[in-house]
């Protein structure tokens, strides 16, 4: 039996920057994911990690549809999910699940945790059984660690921490076989978050769940995922066990990346050596030529102006980098040289105003 | 910049199209209209036949349309059935007196509204603050026209302390240049004819003030304590700046962006405040112009011109008022 | 004698209802070329501590008592222009936002000369100047550009950057950063980090650290305090904490936190409940409802908070045994 | 004494009643964000000032037959025997408020005016409201070129001022009711409750929780009414409360330049003040201030209420 | 009083005009003065200004193409027609021409002219210059020119060509006698011919500006030179200018009147439409007279020393009824009506100041006015009865009544409905009011079309002639009253109307009257209710017109 569960093959989501004189027209592109090519395996758990704008939130919202991805192939479970249509994609949805990060804006605050669950099986007609419904809800809240009382409780009545667990549950309560985390813990306190990576662990174990972890904390996706895929400006450029990652990182921007997590142990920060990137992620409505991380790339030479290096198998480990000189960097045979900081403009995404539309209220406007 | 300019003024037009299409095709389809209004109560059925050939109503509803648009591409409104003017001459008569009465207005809310407003906003909570929330939610709940009437039956009536109507004393005869009686009389060193429109002024200003003042106090003061809860507010405070300073600089500048919206949805709505306004005191301005064209005549060119007026001024103030805002605010300015 | 201070200072919140206390009773000093850490989670204190020192808390709706010795200048007692005459002078501050702790309407250049106006009596053109070498300092490229520029014209990197030059404009001999890099990529908080570190080091100013991730202060702190609930639970040399961490909470905390380099799997130690979690009475350990070593004295007496032999101090009736060091 | 230290029967019964605390948060039941926002209001003087105003004008219009001494257009032949032109008879035994300008009893035709302004004003706003709904729904939930042509159509109608549209489309209308007045203000409100809507619907369309229940696999009719609708219509609602008291103003003012409800009969406030009042606000300035006091009240009260309403839902304030 | 208010207001214009003139400095100085320097308020010592608060803006100054009060006003002063009335009546008395005639038939008209009369211009007024304009009026081209002669077309019934014209030529006998012929009889004569409408204008001055030409232009018309700018007439007041955007018409005296020269050196019509502003204009001392005091107001103008002017009743009020409505054509439902009807109550309380209960269609003072016509005094019993016998109870009546309006005879419709209605009410009719705007749909709807069954409407008389107030209404079928079976009502005016000799015209009206109250009814008259003018305590010389028709040349303000 195949035990790939899902498999991405140059997926690439393009977002469209609009404008016009009356009708918007499209003027340029972001590129939010730009070819990414991955398999997930039945039962494990990959990590996904990348710092904020490098497209890895949209690499898991176009795996599951809920953006609508430019072009490239999502297999799940041998079926092309992106050759199904409406009502079939619709029910294709309770295989894979998500957990978003911020539980409060994710739950709709009008609506008591019970509504919250039983939503989804009423999507699915599994609500029609209301003893086999009670059980299951019960049963789910359960494993999330809620007492069954917070049924009839509404989400702001919960810590952060019990609404994420709500969260989980949400996307449990179908029986999924995937489940997309994102962020999952990132806006929960320190102490809380070791609540929620055990219990994503807990749930793995017994439920046989196949994760989607995507997250910014290398720490937390190291503790948690079996793979590890690193995402710098809308492509993979790395992708290795996570022990095999941390104890031989070969593309620069891994290793920049490694280097810079804060490690809560004095001793350890006090050798460490730090590899400083200069300057900032580049836009990704107007990505570097070639290599896109080169502009911040210590080791970068001409060449990778000139070519986009490909997602290729280092050795026999599986590893996978996406970088021209991984080996001579690793034989140390590439010396490092400065990098200058090119100024970086803010993306357009990140310009105020965005959103909706400032609406005048009529006691803004006189009465006689 | 131009871009917004532009964009702008291609909507102007559609919009303008737009309006004016379905004011006229709506206007034929009413009952009345030019005809009645032109004929008074002696009219033969005859005489009603002869008006109603002369003014075209006899031919098909498109070919009206097509002599209509034709018209006001050259800039043609017709003329007024009320006065048989040109549209145009009536319209741009009226304007200054509206202009006029509106600035005015819209100084005295600015002047008196944005201090106010600050003030109640650095006294938060306090006897003074909630004071002001109150009188200005009373502002906003009182209609002015009868706002209009209390100040004019109060005084000018027994004790004249202001004129009870028009611009300008009768009979003082003054010379126009632009039609801004007060700016005139300073052009034509008049200057008695000035102060006595200065004098004019007072009352219906005021009126035509109460309500964007009650609205710019309550926008000043809440934009203010929303900048006093910024963050950068609170740098300011880290390096110890001086209070006038944070004041002046930080506070103010970035209070007054949701003000400057403000004024400019309010420079629009004055014209339907001025309307009221306007008609309590005889101002011979658009607001008049309106209600006249309206109440018992059905001066539906002059309507027609009018509806048209105000979309554009209503536009091309928004737009001034987003070119504002780019200018005071340089995250706009990207767009 | 230390060049900060502090010495039971509580915050009390008197809006709405019910009187909150935010900080309670926190002591803590900071010496010359110091870099002190203040960790703890939302809602423990931090944050208002540092504002309370700089007397950046609104004026009204709470009450801050306790003492701010400032060379032994109290500066909850002085007068609100003489603490203006220090602040950003005497004792600069960063914050967690860049972007909205910038002015979004006013050039960079001239959020930066401003300070140098007011505290060094600089006319504008020297200031801009001065300006100038500061962002330079700070590594924001092409400084004379940027003077310029409005604060979204930049990255978050580089705002946070302006903000530290701002704060360091008048050389302070005390910076607070409250969690200045929370809001920034690991790469750029490693940047901010490491200029962090340097500018301390070179200038000799101390250095104040608020922030959540333990990370940040093993790292650069010397001394490291873990507040709780408003108040200080444990305090130590960064090398005793991490080590051998004695207050349950501090010790459940540098528990339960993923290690890069620890192995994958197994699980996190955890601590039950939320921070929200209080006892309904004002005495007795404010961690008990989330303690696992609570005992009754935990519950029934107040904790006061007594120095270890090392030098540091703790909170706790019952603290976590010392582990023989491997 | 599985742990160190272990608890005593004090702790015991210290860590029950944390226990009991936080069992009874559990049962207490759920408090959706509309009820704690109202718990909010509840607590807010001025909204208790606006609503307090509001019902007691509600209740005097319900009861209005049972609080108003006598029919309010019943002209009464003590009244109209000293009614003449230049003198309108004051108060008398029988008629508290003395007569109107046609001898009928002024303080029942106050009361029943209570009725009537609310009739007027509720009715306006519905339909504003009906409509810029449903408009708004349509655009924020279809989209496309439905959504552009609803848009265009609301700035052809914002590009003129509410009041200044009113006039135009009384002017425009085919009859002369009270209809008429009560469309042209309700019209004028359909464009801000449609953009409203949409706008709040399109930031609804990108929220996490919508998109949580797409992932969910809920259908797009079940997306739109479960979870974008009620969470827009709050603001909308807001919005609703705000524009009555603008409603009942503008039928005021459309009174005021003649253009208002033509039947005088009617007792209506908006209608005695700009009609009776302003003309015979010589003869009896008590026909002015009285519609016109009452009328500041009602706007005054629904603003109140709205804006501690909008304080209440705004996220910012729910700390 | 006065003095003292105008003088105060003067002293802080001194004082605000200081503050300006510091403002100005430099400001000043692009645009010099057109004022004359000679200053108004010397000047005004001596004969002064009027300034008269009219309610609302005249169209143009072409007598021929105005029909309304408002563009009357202005013209009379600045013309004069071939026969006028004596001042404070609608008696005819000799204008331009010093006396008049007409032959047995009725159908020549001779008018001996006053000698020596010049028109404003210079030219001399002579019986060509008279024939001159009726020419003019008769042979105007255009449906545009046409259509806004309302009054030529409903007097002289038509133009050149036209088989209803009434108008045959004019001959100049000599320089002073003018020879009108018409193609027939019309009782209209002579007293149309007082018609401010027919005001002779300058020959030369509408050659000269224009004066036939009439363009259309959108949804309305554009006038000459002659009648916007350049009217001119012989009148006792010269043309000074309209500023438009202050709604002032100033007019100067001529020096060279025919007749009692104009007291004042220049009167200023100043338009202000809200008749509560006239009245507190008049009372801030910036107005000397206004025109329509509101009812309201008068007792209080009255006791401040205001001189209230009523001008003698010359118009009508009535409740017409629809005879479509076959229930109306019952005589006994349209007596019900009538007697359900409480006037005297209405006047009371509701009546322009000295207005009266109307028995018939004409004031008292027109020729046929007949005093014992049938009344039906308030009744409601007798309604009740009336109906019940017709077999009309229960009766539902669709009352269309005018909004946005405000006439003469009718302050304020909305509260005259009510009124009716509820009198109507009592007597157990039905009455569904459908309110109309004026211009947006009452008259279509009334006088074009007919749908109502009942609706209130006036008239103000425009010269003494009873055809033209019963003639109107009642002369021929009418949608307004639905009343084409009633053809013995058009005979018996129709002959009435065509009757020339005065004593028998008198007796056939007066008969008219006694019918139209008794027989036919088809209508119910109201009131005659006079619109009252107001002065303040110094202006002398104002005499009230029935006709709303002053002249102002004799008015003077005194210290």
């Amino acid at each position: 039996m195949n035990d790939t569960l899902v498999e991405l093959d140059d997926l690439k989501v393009h977002f469209p920057i609009k404008s016009g004189l009356l009708f918007d027209r499209t003027i340029g592109w972001v590129y939010a994911v730009d070819g990414v090519s991955l398999t997930i395996r039945r039962g494990e758990t990959y990590g996904l990690v990348g710092e904020s704008g490098c497209g890895k939130s949209t690499l898991g919202r176009g795996l599951l549809r809920l953006v609508e991805p430019t072009s490239g192939r999502i297999t799940f479970d041998g079926t092309d999910v992106r050759a199904l249509e409406g009502e079939q994609m619709r029910r294709f949805r309770r295989r894979m699940q998500m957990v978003f990060q911020d539980p409060m804006s994710s739950l709709d605050p009008r609506q008591s945790v019970e509504s919250l669950l039983v939503e989804g099986l009423k999507a699915h007609g599994l609500h029609k059984d209301k003893a086999a419904m009670r059980t299951r809800l019960r049963s789910t809240l359960d494993a999330v660690g809620l007492p069954a009382s917070a049924l009839n409780r509404y989400p702001h009545e919960f810590s952060g921490g019990q609404r994420q667990r709500i969260g989980i549950a949400r996307a449990l309560v179908l029986g999924p076989e995937l489940i997309v985390a994102d962020e999952p813990v990132s806006a929960l306190d320190v102490s809380i978050q070791a609540q929620v990576v055990n219990l994503l662990g807990d749930l793995q174990d017994s439920l046989g769940l196949t994760y989607l972890v995507i997250a910014h904390d290398l720490a937390v996706v190291r503790h948690i995922s079996d793979t590890i895929g690193v995402m710098y400006l809308g492509a993979l450029v790395e992708e290795a066990q996570a022990d095999q990652l941390y104890e031989r990182p070969l593309h620069p921007y891994t290793r920049a990346l490694l280097s810079a997590v804060p490690i809560p142990d004095p001793y350890v920060e006090d050798q460490r050596e730090r590899i400083l990137l200069a300057g900032d992620l580049p836009s990704p409505a107007n990505p570097p030529t070639g290599c896109r991380f080169r502009t911040r790339c210590p080791w970068s030479q001409e060449r990778c102006a000139e070519q986009r290096p490909e997602l290729r198998v280092f050795d026999d480990s599986g590893q996978r980098v996406a970088c021209h000189f991984a080996e001579e960097i690793l034989r140390g045979e590439l010396r490092p040289h400065e990098v200058r900081a090119e100024i970086v403009r803010p993306g357009s995404e990140a310009a105020p105003g965005v959103g909706a539309e400032l609406i005048q209220t009529r006691t803004d406007v006189p009465a006689p | 910049m131009l871009r917004v300019v532009s964009r702008r003024l291609v909507q102007l037009a559609i919009t303008l199209f737009a309006l004016m299409t379905l004011v006229f095709f709506w206007l034929r389809s009413l009952p009345g209209g030019p005809v009645d209004a032109l004929l008074g109560e002696r009219a033969t059925p005859q005489t009603r036949e002869l008006l109603t050939k002369a003014l075209g109503y006899d031919q098909p509803i498109w070919v009206q349309y097509g002599r209509f648009l034709k018209n006001v591409l050259t800039g043609n409104f017709g003329n007024s059935i009320r006065t048989g003017e040109p549209v145009i001459d009536v319209i741009s008569r009226s304007f200054p007196a509206t202009a006029e009465l509106a600035i005015a207005a819209i100084i005295l809310a600015v002047g008196l509204g944005v201090p106010l407003g600050y003030v109640a906003a650095r006294h938060r909570g306090r006897v003074l603050d909630n004071a002001t929330i109150i009188v200005t939610l009373i502002g906003i709940s009182v209609p002015i026209f009868f706002l209009g009437y209390l100040l004019k039956g109060w005084l000018t009536q027994g004790v004249h302390l202001f004129p009870p109507s028009g611009r300008i004393t009768t009979g003082l005869d003054n010379t126009e240049v632009t039609g801004f009686f007060v700016l005139d009389g300073l052009l034509t060193r008049e200057f008695d004819a000035s102060a006595d429109a200065l004098w004019h002024l007072v009352l219906p200003a005021v009126t035509l003030a109460t309500i964007p003042l009650a609205i710019i106090i309550r926008i000043t003061r809440a934009s203010v304590l929303d900048v006093l809860d910024e963050d950068y507010i609170r740098t300011a405070d880290a390096k110890g700046l001086r209070n006038p300073t944070v004041r002046r600089r930080h506070v103010l500048r970035n209070a007054l962006l949701p003000v400057v919206t403000i004024i400019g949805l309010q420079t629009g709505a004055l014209l339907a405040g001025a309307v009221l306004t306007e008609k309590v005191y005889n101002w011979g301005g658009l607001g008049t112009l309106i209600t006249d064209s309206i109440s018992g005549s059905r001066d539906y060119p002059v309507l027609q011109a009018l509806i048209l007026l105000a979309a554009v001024v209503f536009i091309l103030v928004n737009l001034v008022v987003d070119l504002s805002y780019a200018v005071i605010d340089p995250r706009v300015r990207v767009r | 004698m230390p060049l900060l201070d502090v010495r039971d200072l509580s915050v009390v919140f008197q809006q709405g209802g019910k009187p909150f206390t935010a900080v309670d009773g926190v002591s803590f000093t900071v010496e010359p070329g110091q870099a002190v850490g203040l960790v703890g989670e939302s809602g423990c204190g931090k944050s208002v501590t540092s504002l309370a020192i700089m007397g950046l808390l609104p004026r009204r709706g709470n009450k801050v008592t306790g003492e701010v010795l400032f060379d032994d200048t109290d500066l909850l007692r002085l007068r609100p222009q003489d603490l203006r005459d220090r602040r950003g002078r005497d004792i600069g501050m960063i914050f967690q936002d860049p972007l909205s702790s910038l002015n979004p309407v006013i050039p960079l250049g001239l959020q930066v000369a401003e300070v140098l106006e007011r505290h060094q009596g600089k006319k504008r053109q020297e200031a801009l100047r001065e300006a100038r070498k500061l962002l330079d300092a700070v590594g924001i490229p092409d400084p004379t550009r940027r003077l310029k520029e409005f604060p979204h014209q930049l990255s978050g990197g580089m705002r946070q950057r302006a903000l530290i030059a701002i704060a360091l404009a008048c050389k302070p001999r005390l910076l607070i950063a409250d969690e200045p890099t929370t809001a920034l990529d690991v790469t750029i908080q490693a940047q901010i980090l490491t200029l962090l570190k340097e500018l301390v080091d070179e200038s000799g100013t101390a250095l104040i650290m608020i922030t959540h991730d333990l990370g940040v202060v093993a790292g650069l702190c010397d001394t490291v305090n873990v507040l709780y609930a408003g108040k200080v639970v444990e305090r130590a040399a960064r090398h005793e904490l991490f080590a051998a961490a004695r207050h349950p909470y501090t010790h459940g905390l540098l528990q339960s936190v993923p290690r890069l380099d620890a192995g994958r799997g197994g699980r996190l130690h955890q601590i039950r409940g939320s921070v929200n979690d209080n006892i309904p009475w004002p005495d007795g350990c404010a961690f008990a409802p989330r303690c696992d070593r609570v005992i009754d004295a935990c519950i029934g007496e107040t904790v006061p908070l007594e120095p270890t032999f090392r030098g540091g101090a703790l909170r706790c009736t019952n603290p976590v045994p010392q582990e023989v060091p491997a | 004494m599985t742990r160190p230290g272990g608890l005593s029967t004090l702790a015991e019964h210290k860590r029950r009643r944390i226990d009991e605390l936080t069992a009874r948060t559990a049962q207490a039941g759920g408090v959706s964000l509309i009820r704690d926002a109202g718990r909010r209001l509840l607590r807010n003087p001025t909204a208790i000032v606006g609503a307090t105003i509001i019902l007691l004008f509600l209740v005097i219009a319900i009861f209005a037959p049972l609080v108003a001494p006598h029919d309010p257009v019943q002209r009464f032949p003590e009244l109209t025997q000293d009614l003449t032109v230049d003198h309108i008879p004051g108060p008398t035994a029988g008629h508290p408020l003395g007569s109107d300008p046609l001898g009928r009893d002024f303080a029942s035709r106050m009361v029943y005016g209570a009725r009537q302004t609310l009739f007027v004003g509720v009715l306006a706003t519905m339909i504003g409201l009906l409509i810029g709904v449903l408009l708004g729904a349509i655009a924020g939930a279809v989209g496309g070129w439905v959504d552009v042509l609803i848009m265009r159509f609301t700035d052809v109608m914002l590009a003129l001022p509410s009041l200044l549209l009113a006039i135009t489309l009384v002017a425009l209308a085919r009859e002369s009711t009270q209809w008429t007045v009560i469309m042209a203000v309700a019209i004028v409100n359909v464009p801000i409750f449609a953009r409203l809507l949409r706008g709040s619907m399109l930031a609804q369309r990108e929220s996490d929780h919508v998109l949580a229940a797409r992932a969910l696999g809920v259908k797009r009719r079940d997306v739109v009414t479960r979870h974008m609708l009620p969470n827009s219509l709050t603001a909308v609602i807001v919005q609703a409360t705000l524009t009555f008291a603008v409603a009942i103003l503008d039928a005021a003012a459309l009174s005021f330049l003649g253009l208002g409800d033509p039947d005088i009969n009617r007792a209506e406030w908006g209608l005695m003040l700009g009609v009776d009042g302003v003309r015979y606000f010589e003869v009896r300035p008590e026909l002015a201030y009285f519609p016109a006091l009452a009328i500041i009240l009602v706007a005054l009260g629904f603003t109140l209420l709205g804006e501690s309403m909008r304080e209440a839902l705004d996220p910012k304030n729910r700390r | 009083m006065r003095a003292s208010g105008m003088q105060a207001q003067r002293r802080r214009t001194a004082i605000a005009a200081g503050v300006v003139a510091a403002l100005a400095i430099g400001v000043a100085g692009c645009a010099e003065s057109d004022r004359d320097s000679g200053g108004d308020e010397d000047k005004a010592a001596a004969g002064g200004t009027f300034i008269f608060a009219g309610a609302g803006d005249p169209k143009n100054f072409d007598p021929i193409f105005n029909d309304d009060g408002e563009s009357f006003r202005p013209i009379r002063q600045m013309y004069d027609t071939l026969v006028t009335h004596m001042p404070g009546t609608a008696e005819l008395t000799g204008g331009l021409a010093e006396s008049w005639s007409n032959d047995p038939t009725g159908k020549v008209w001779t008018f001996k002219l006053r000698q020596g009369v010049k028109f404003h211009d210079g030219s001399a007024l002579d019986a060509a210059a008279v024939c001159a304009n009726f020419d003019r009026w008769y042979t105007m081209k255009g449906e545009a020119a046409q259509s806004q002669m309302i009054y030529y077309a409903d007097v002289f019934g038509g133009f050149a060509g036209s088989p209803d014209a009434v108008y045959d030529n004019c001959k100049a006998q000599d320089a002073t006698t003018a020879v009108v012929t018409m193609k027939k009889y019309k009782g209209a004569f002579p007293g149309a011919f007082a018609l401010t409408a027919f005001s002779i204008a300058s020959p030369t001055a509408i050659k000269q500006y224009d004066g036939n030409k009439v363009t259309q232009n959108g949804d309305s018309f554009a006038y000459s030179a002659f009648a916007t700018e350049h009217p001119t007439g012989t009148g006792a007041f010269t043309y000074g200018g309209w500023n438009k955007a202050t709604g002032e018409i100033t007019l100067n005296r001529n020096p060279d009147y025919w007749g009692e020269k104009a007291k004042v050196d220049k009167m200023i019509i100043k338009i202000i439409k809200d008749e509560n502003t006239r009245k507190q204009e008049l009372r801030a001392g910036a107005v000397h007279a206004i025109d329509f005091p509101a009812p309201a107001d008068r007792k209080a103008l009255a006791a401040e020393g205001y001189k209230v002017l009523d001008r003698p009743a010359f118009n009508i009020l009535y409740l017409g009824i629809n005879q479509k409505n076959p229930k109306l054509r019952d005589l006994r439902v349209r007596q019900a009506i009538a007697y359900a009807l409480n006037r005297a109550q209405l006047v009371q309380t509701k009546g322009p100041g000295g207005s009266t209960v109307a028995d018939q269609f004409m004031p008292n003072t027109v020729l046929g006015y007949a005093p014992d016509v049938q009344k039906y005094e308030y009744n409601v019993d007798k309604a009740k009865q009336l109906l019940a016998d017709a077999g009309a109870t229960g009766l539902t009546l669709n009352f269309y009544y005018p909004t946005e309006v405000s006439r003469p005879y009718m302050p304020n419709p909305q509260e005259i409905f009510t009124v009716l209605a509820n009198d109507l009410q009592a007597a157990g009719i039905k009455i569904n009011g459908v309110p109309r705007p004026w211009n947006g749909g009452f008259k279509d709807d009334v006088q074009q079309f007919g749908k109502q069954d009942l609706h209130i409407l006036g008239w103000t008389g425009d010269y003494n002639d009873p055809g033209n107030f019963a003639g109107t209404f009642f002369g021929r079928e009418k949608e307004e009253f639905g009343d084409g079976a009633m053809t013995d009502m058009f005979t018996a005016i129709g002959k009435a109307d065509a009757t020339v000799d005065q004593a028998a015209k008198k007796a056939a009206w007066e008969q008219v009257n006694r019918d139209l109250a008794a027989k036919w009814l088809p209508a119910v008259p109201i009131w005659h209710g006079p619109p009252a003018l107001a002065t303040a305590k110094n202006v002398e010389g104002l005499v009230p017109s029935p006709l709303t028709a002053e002249e102002f040349n004799t008015v003077s303000i005194t210290k």
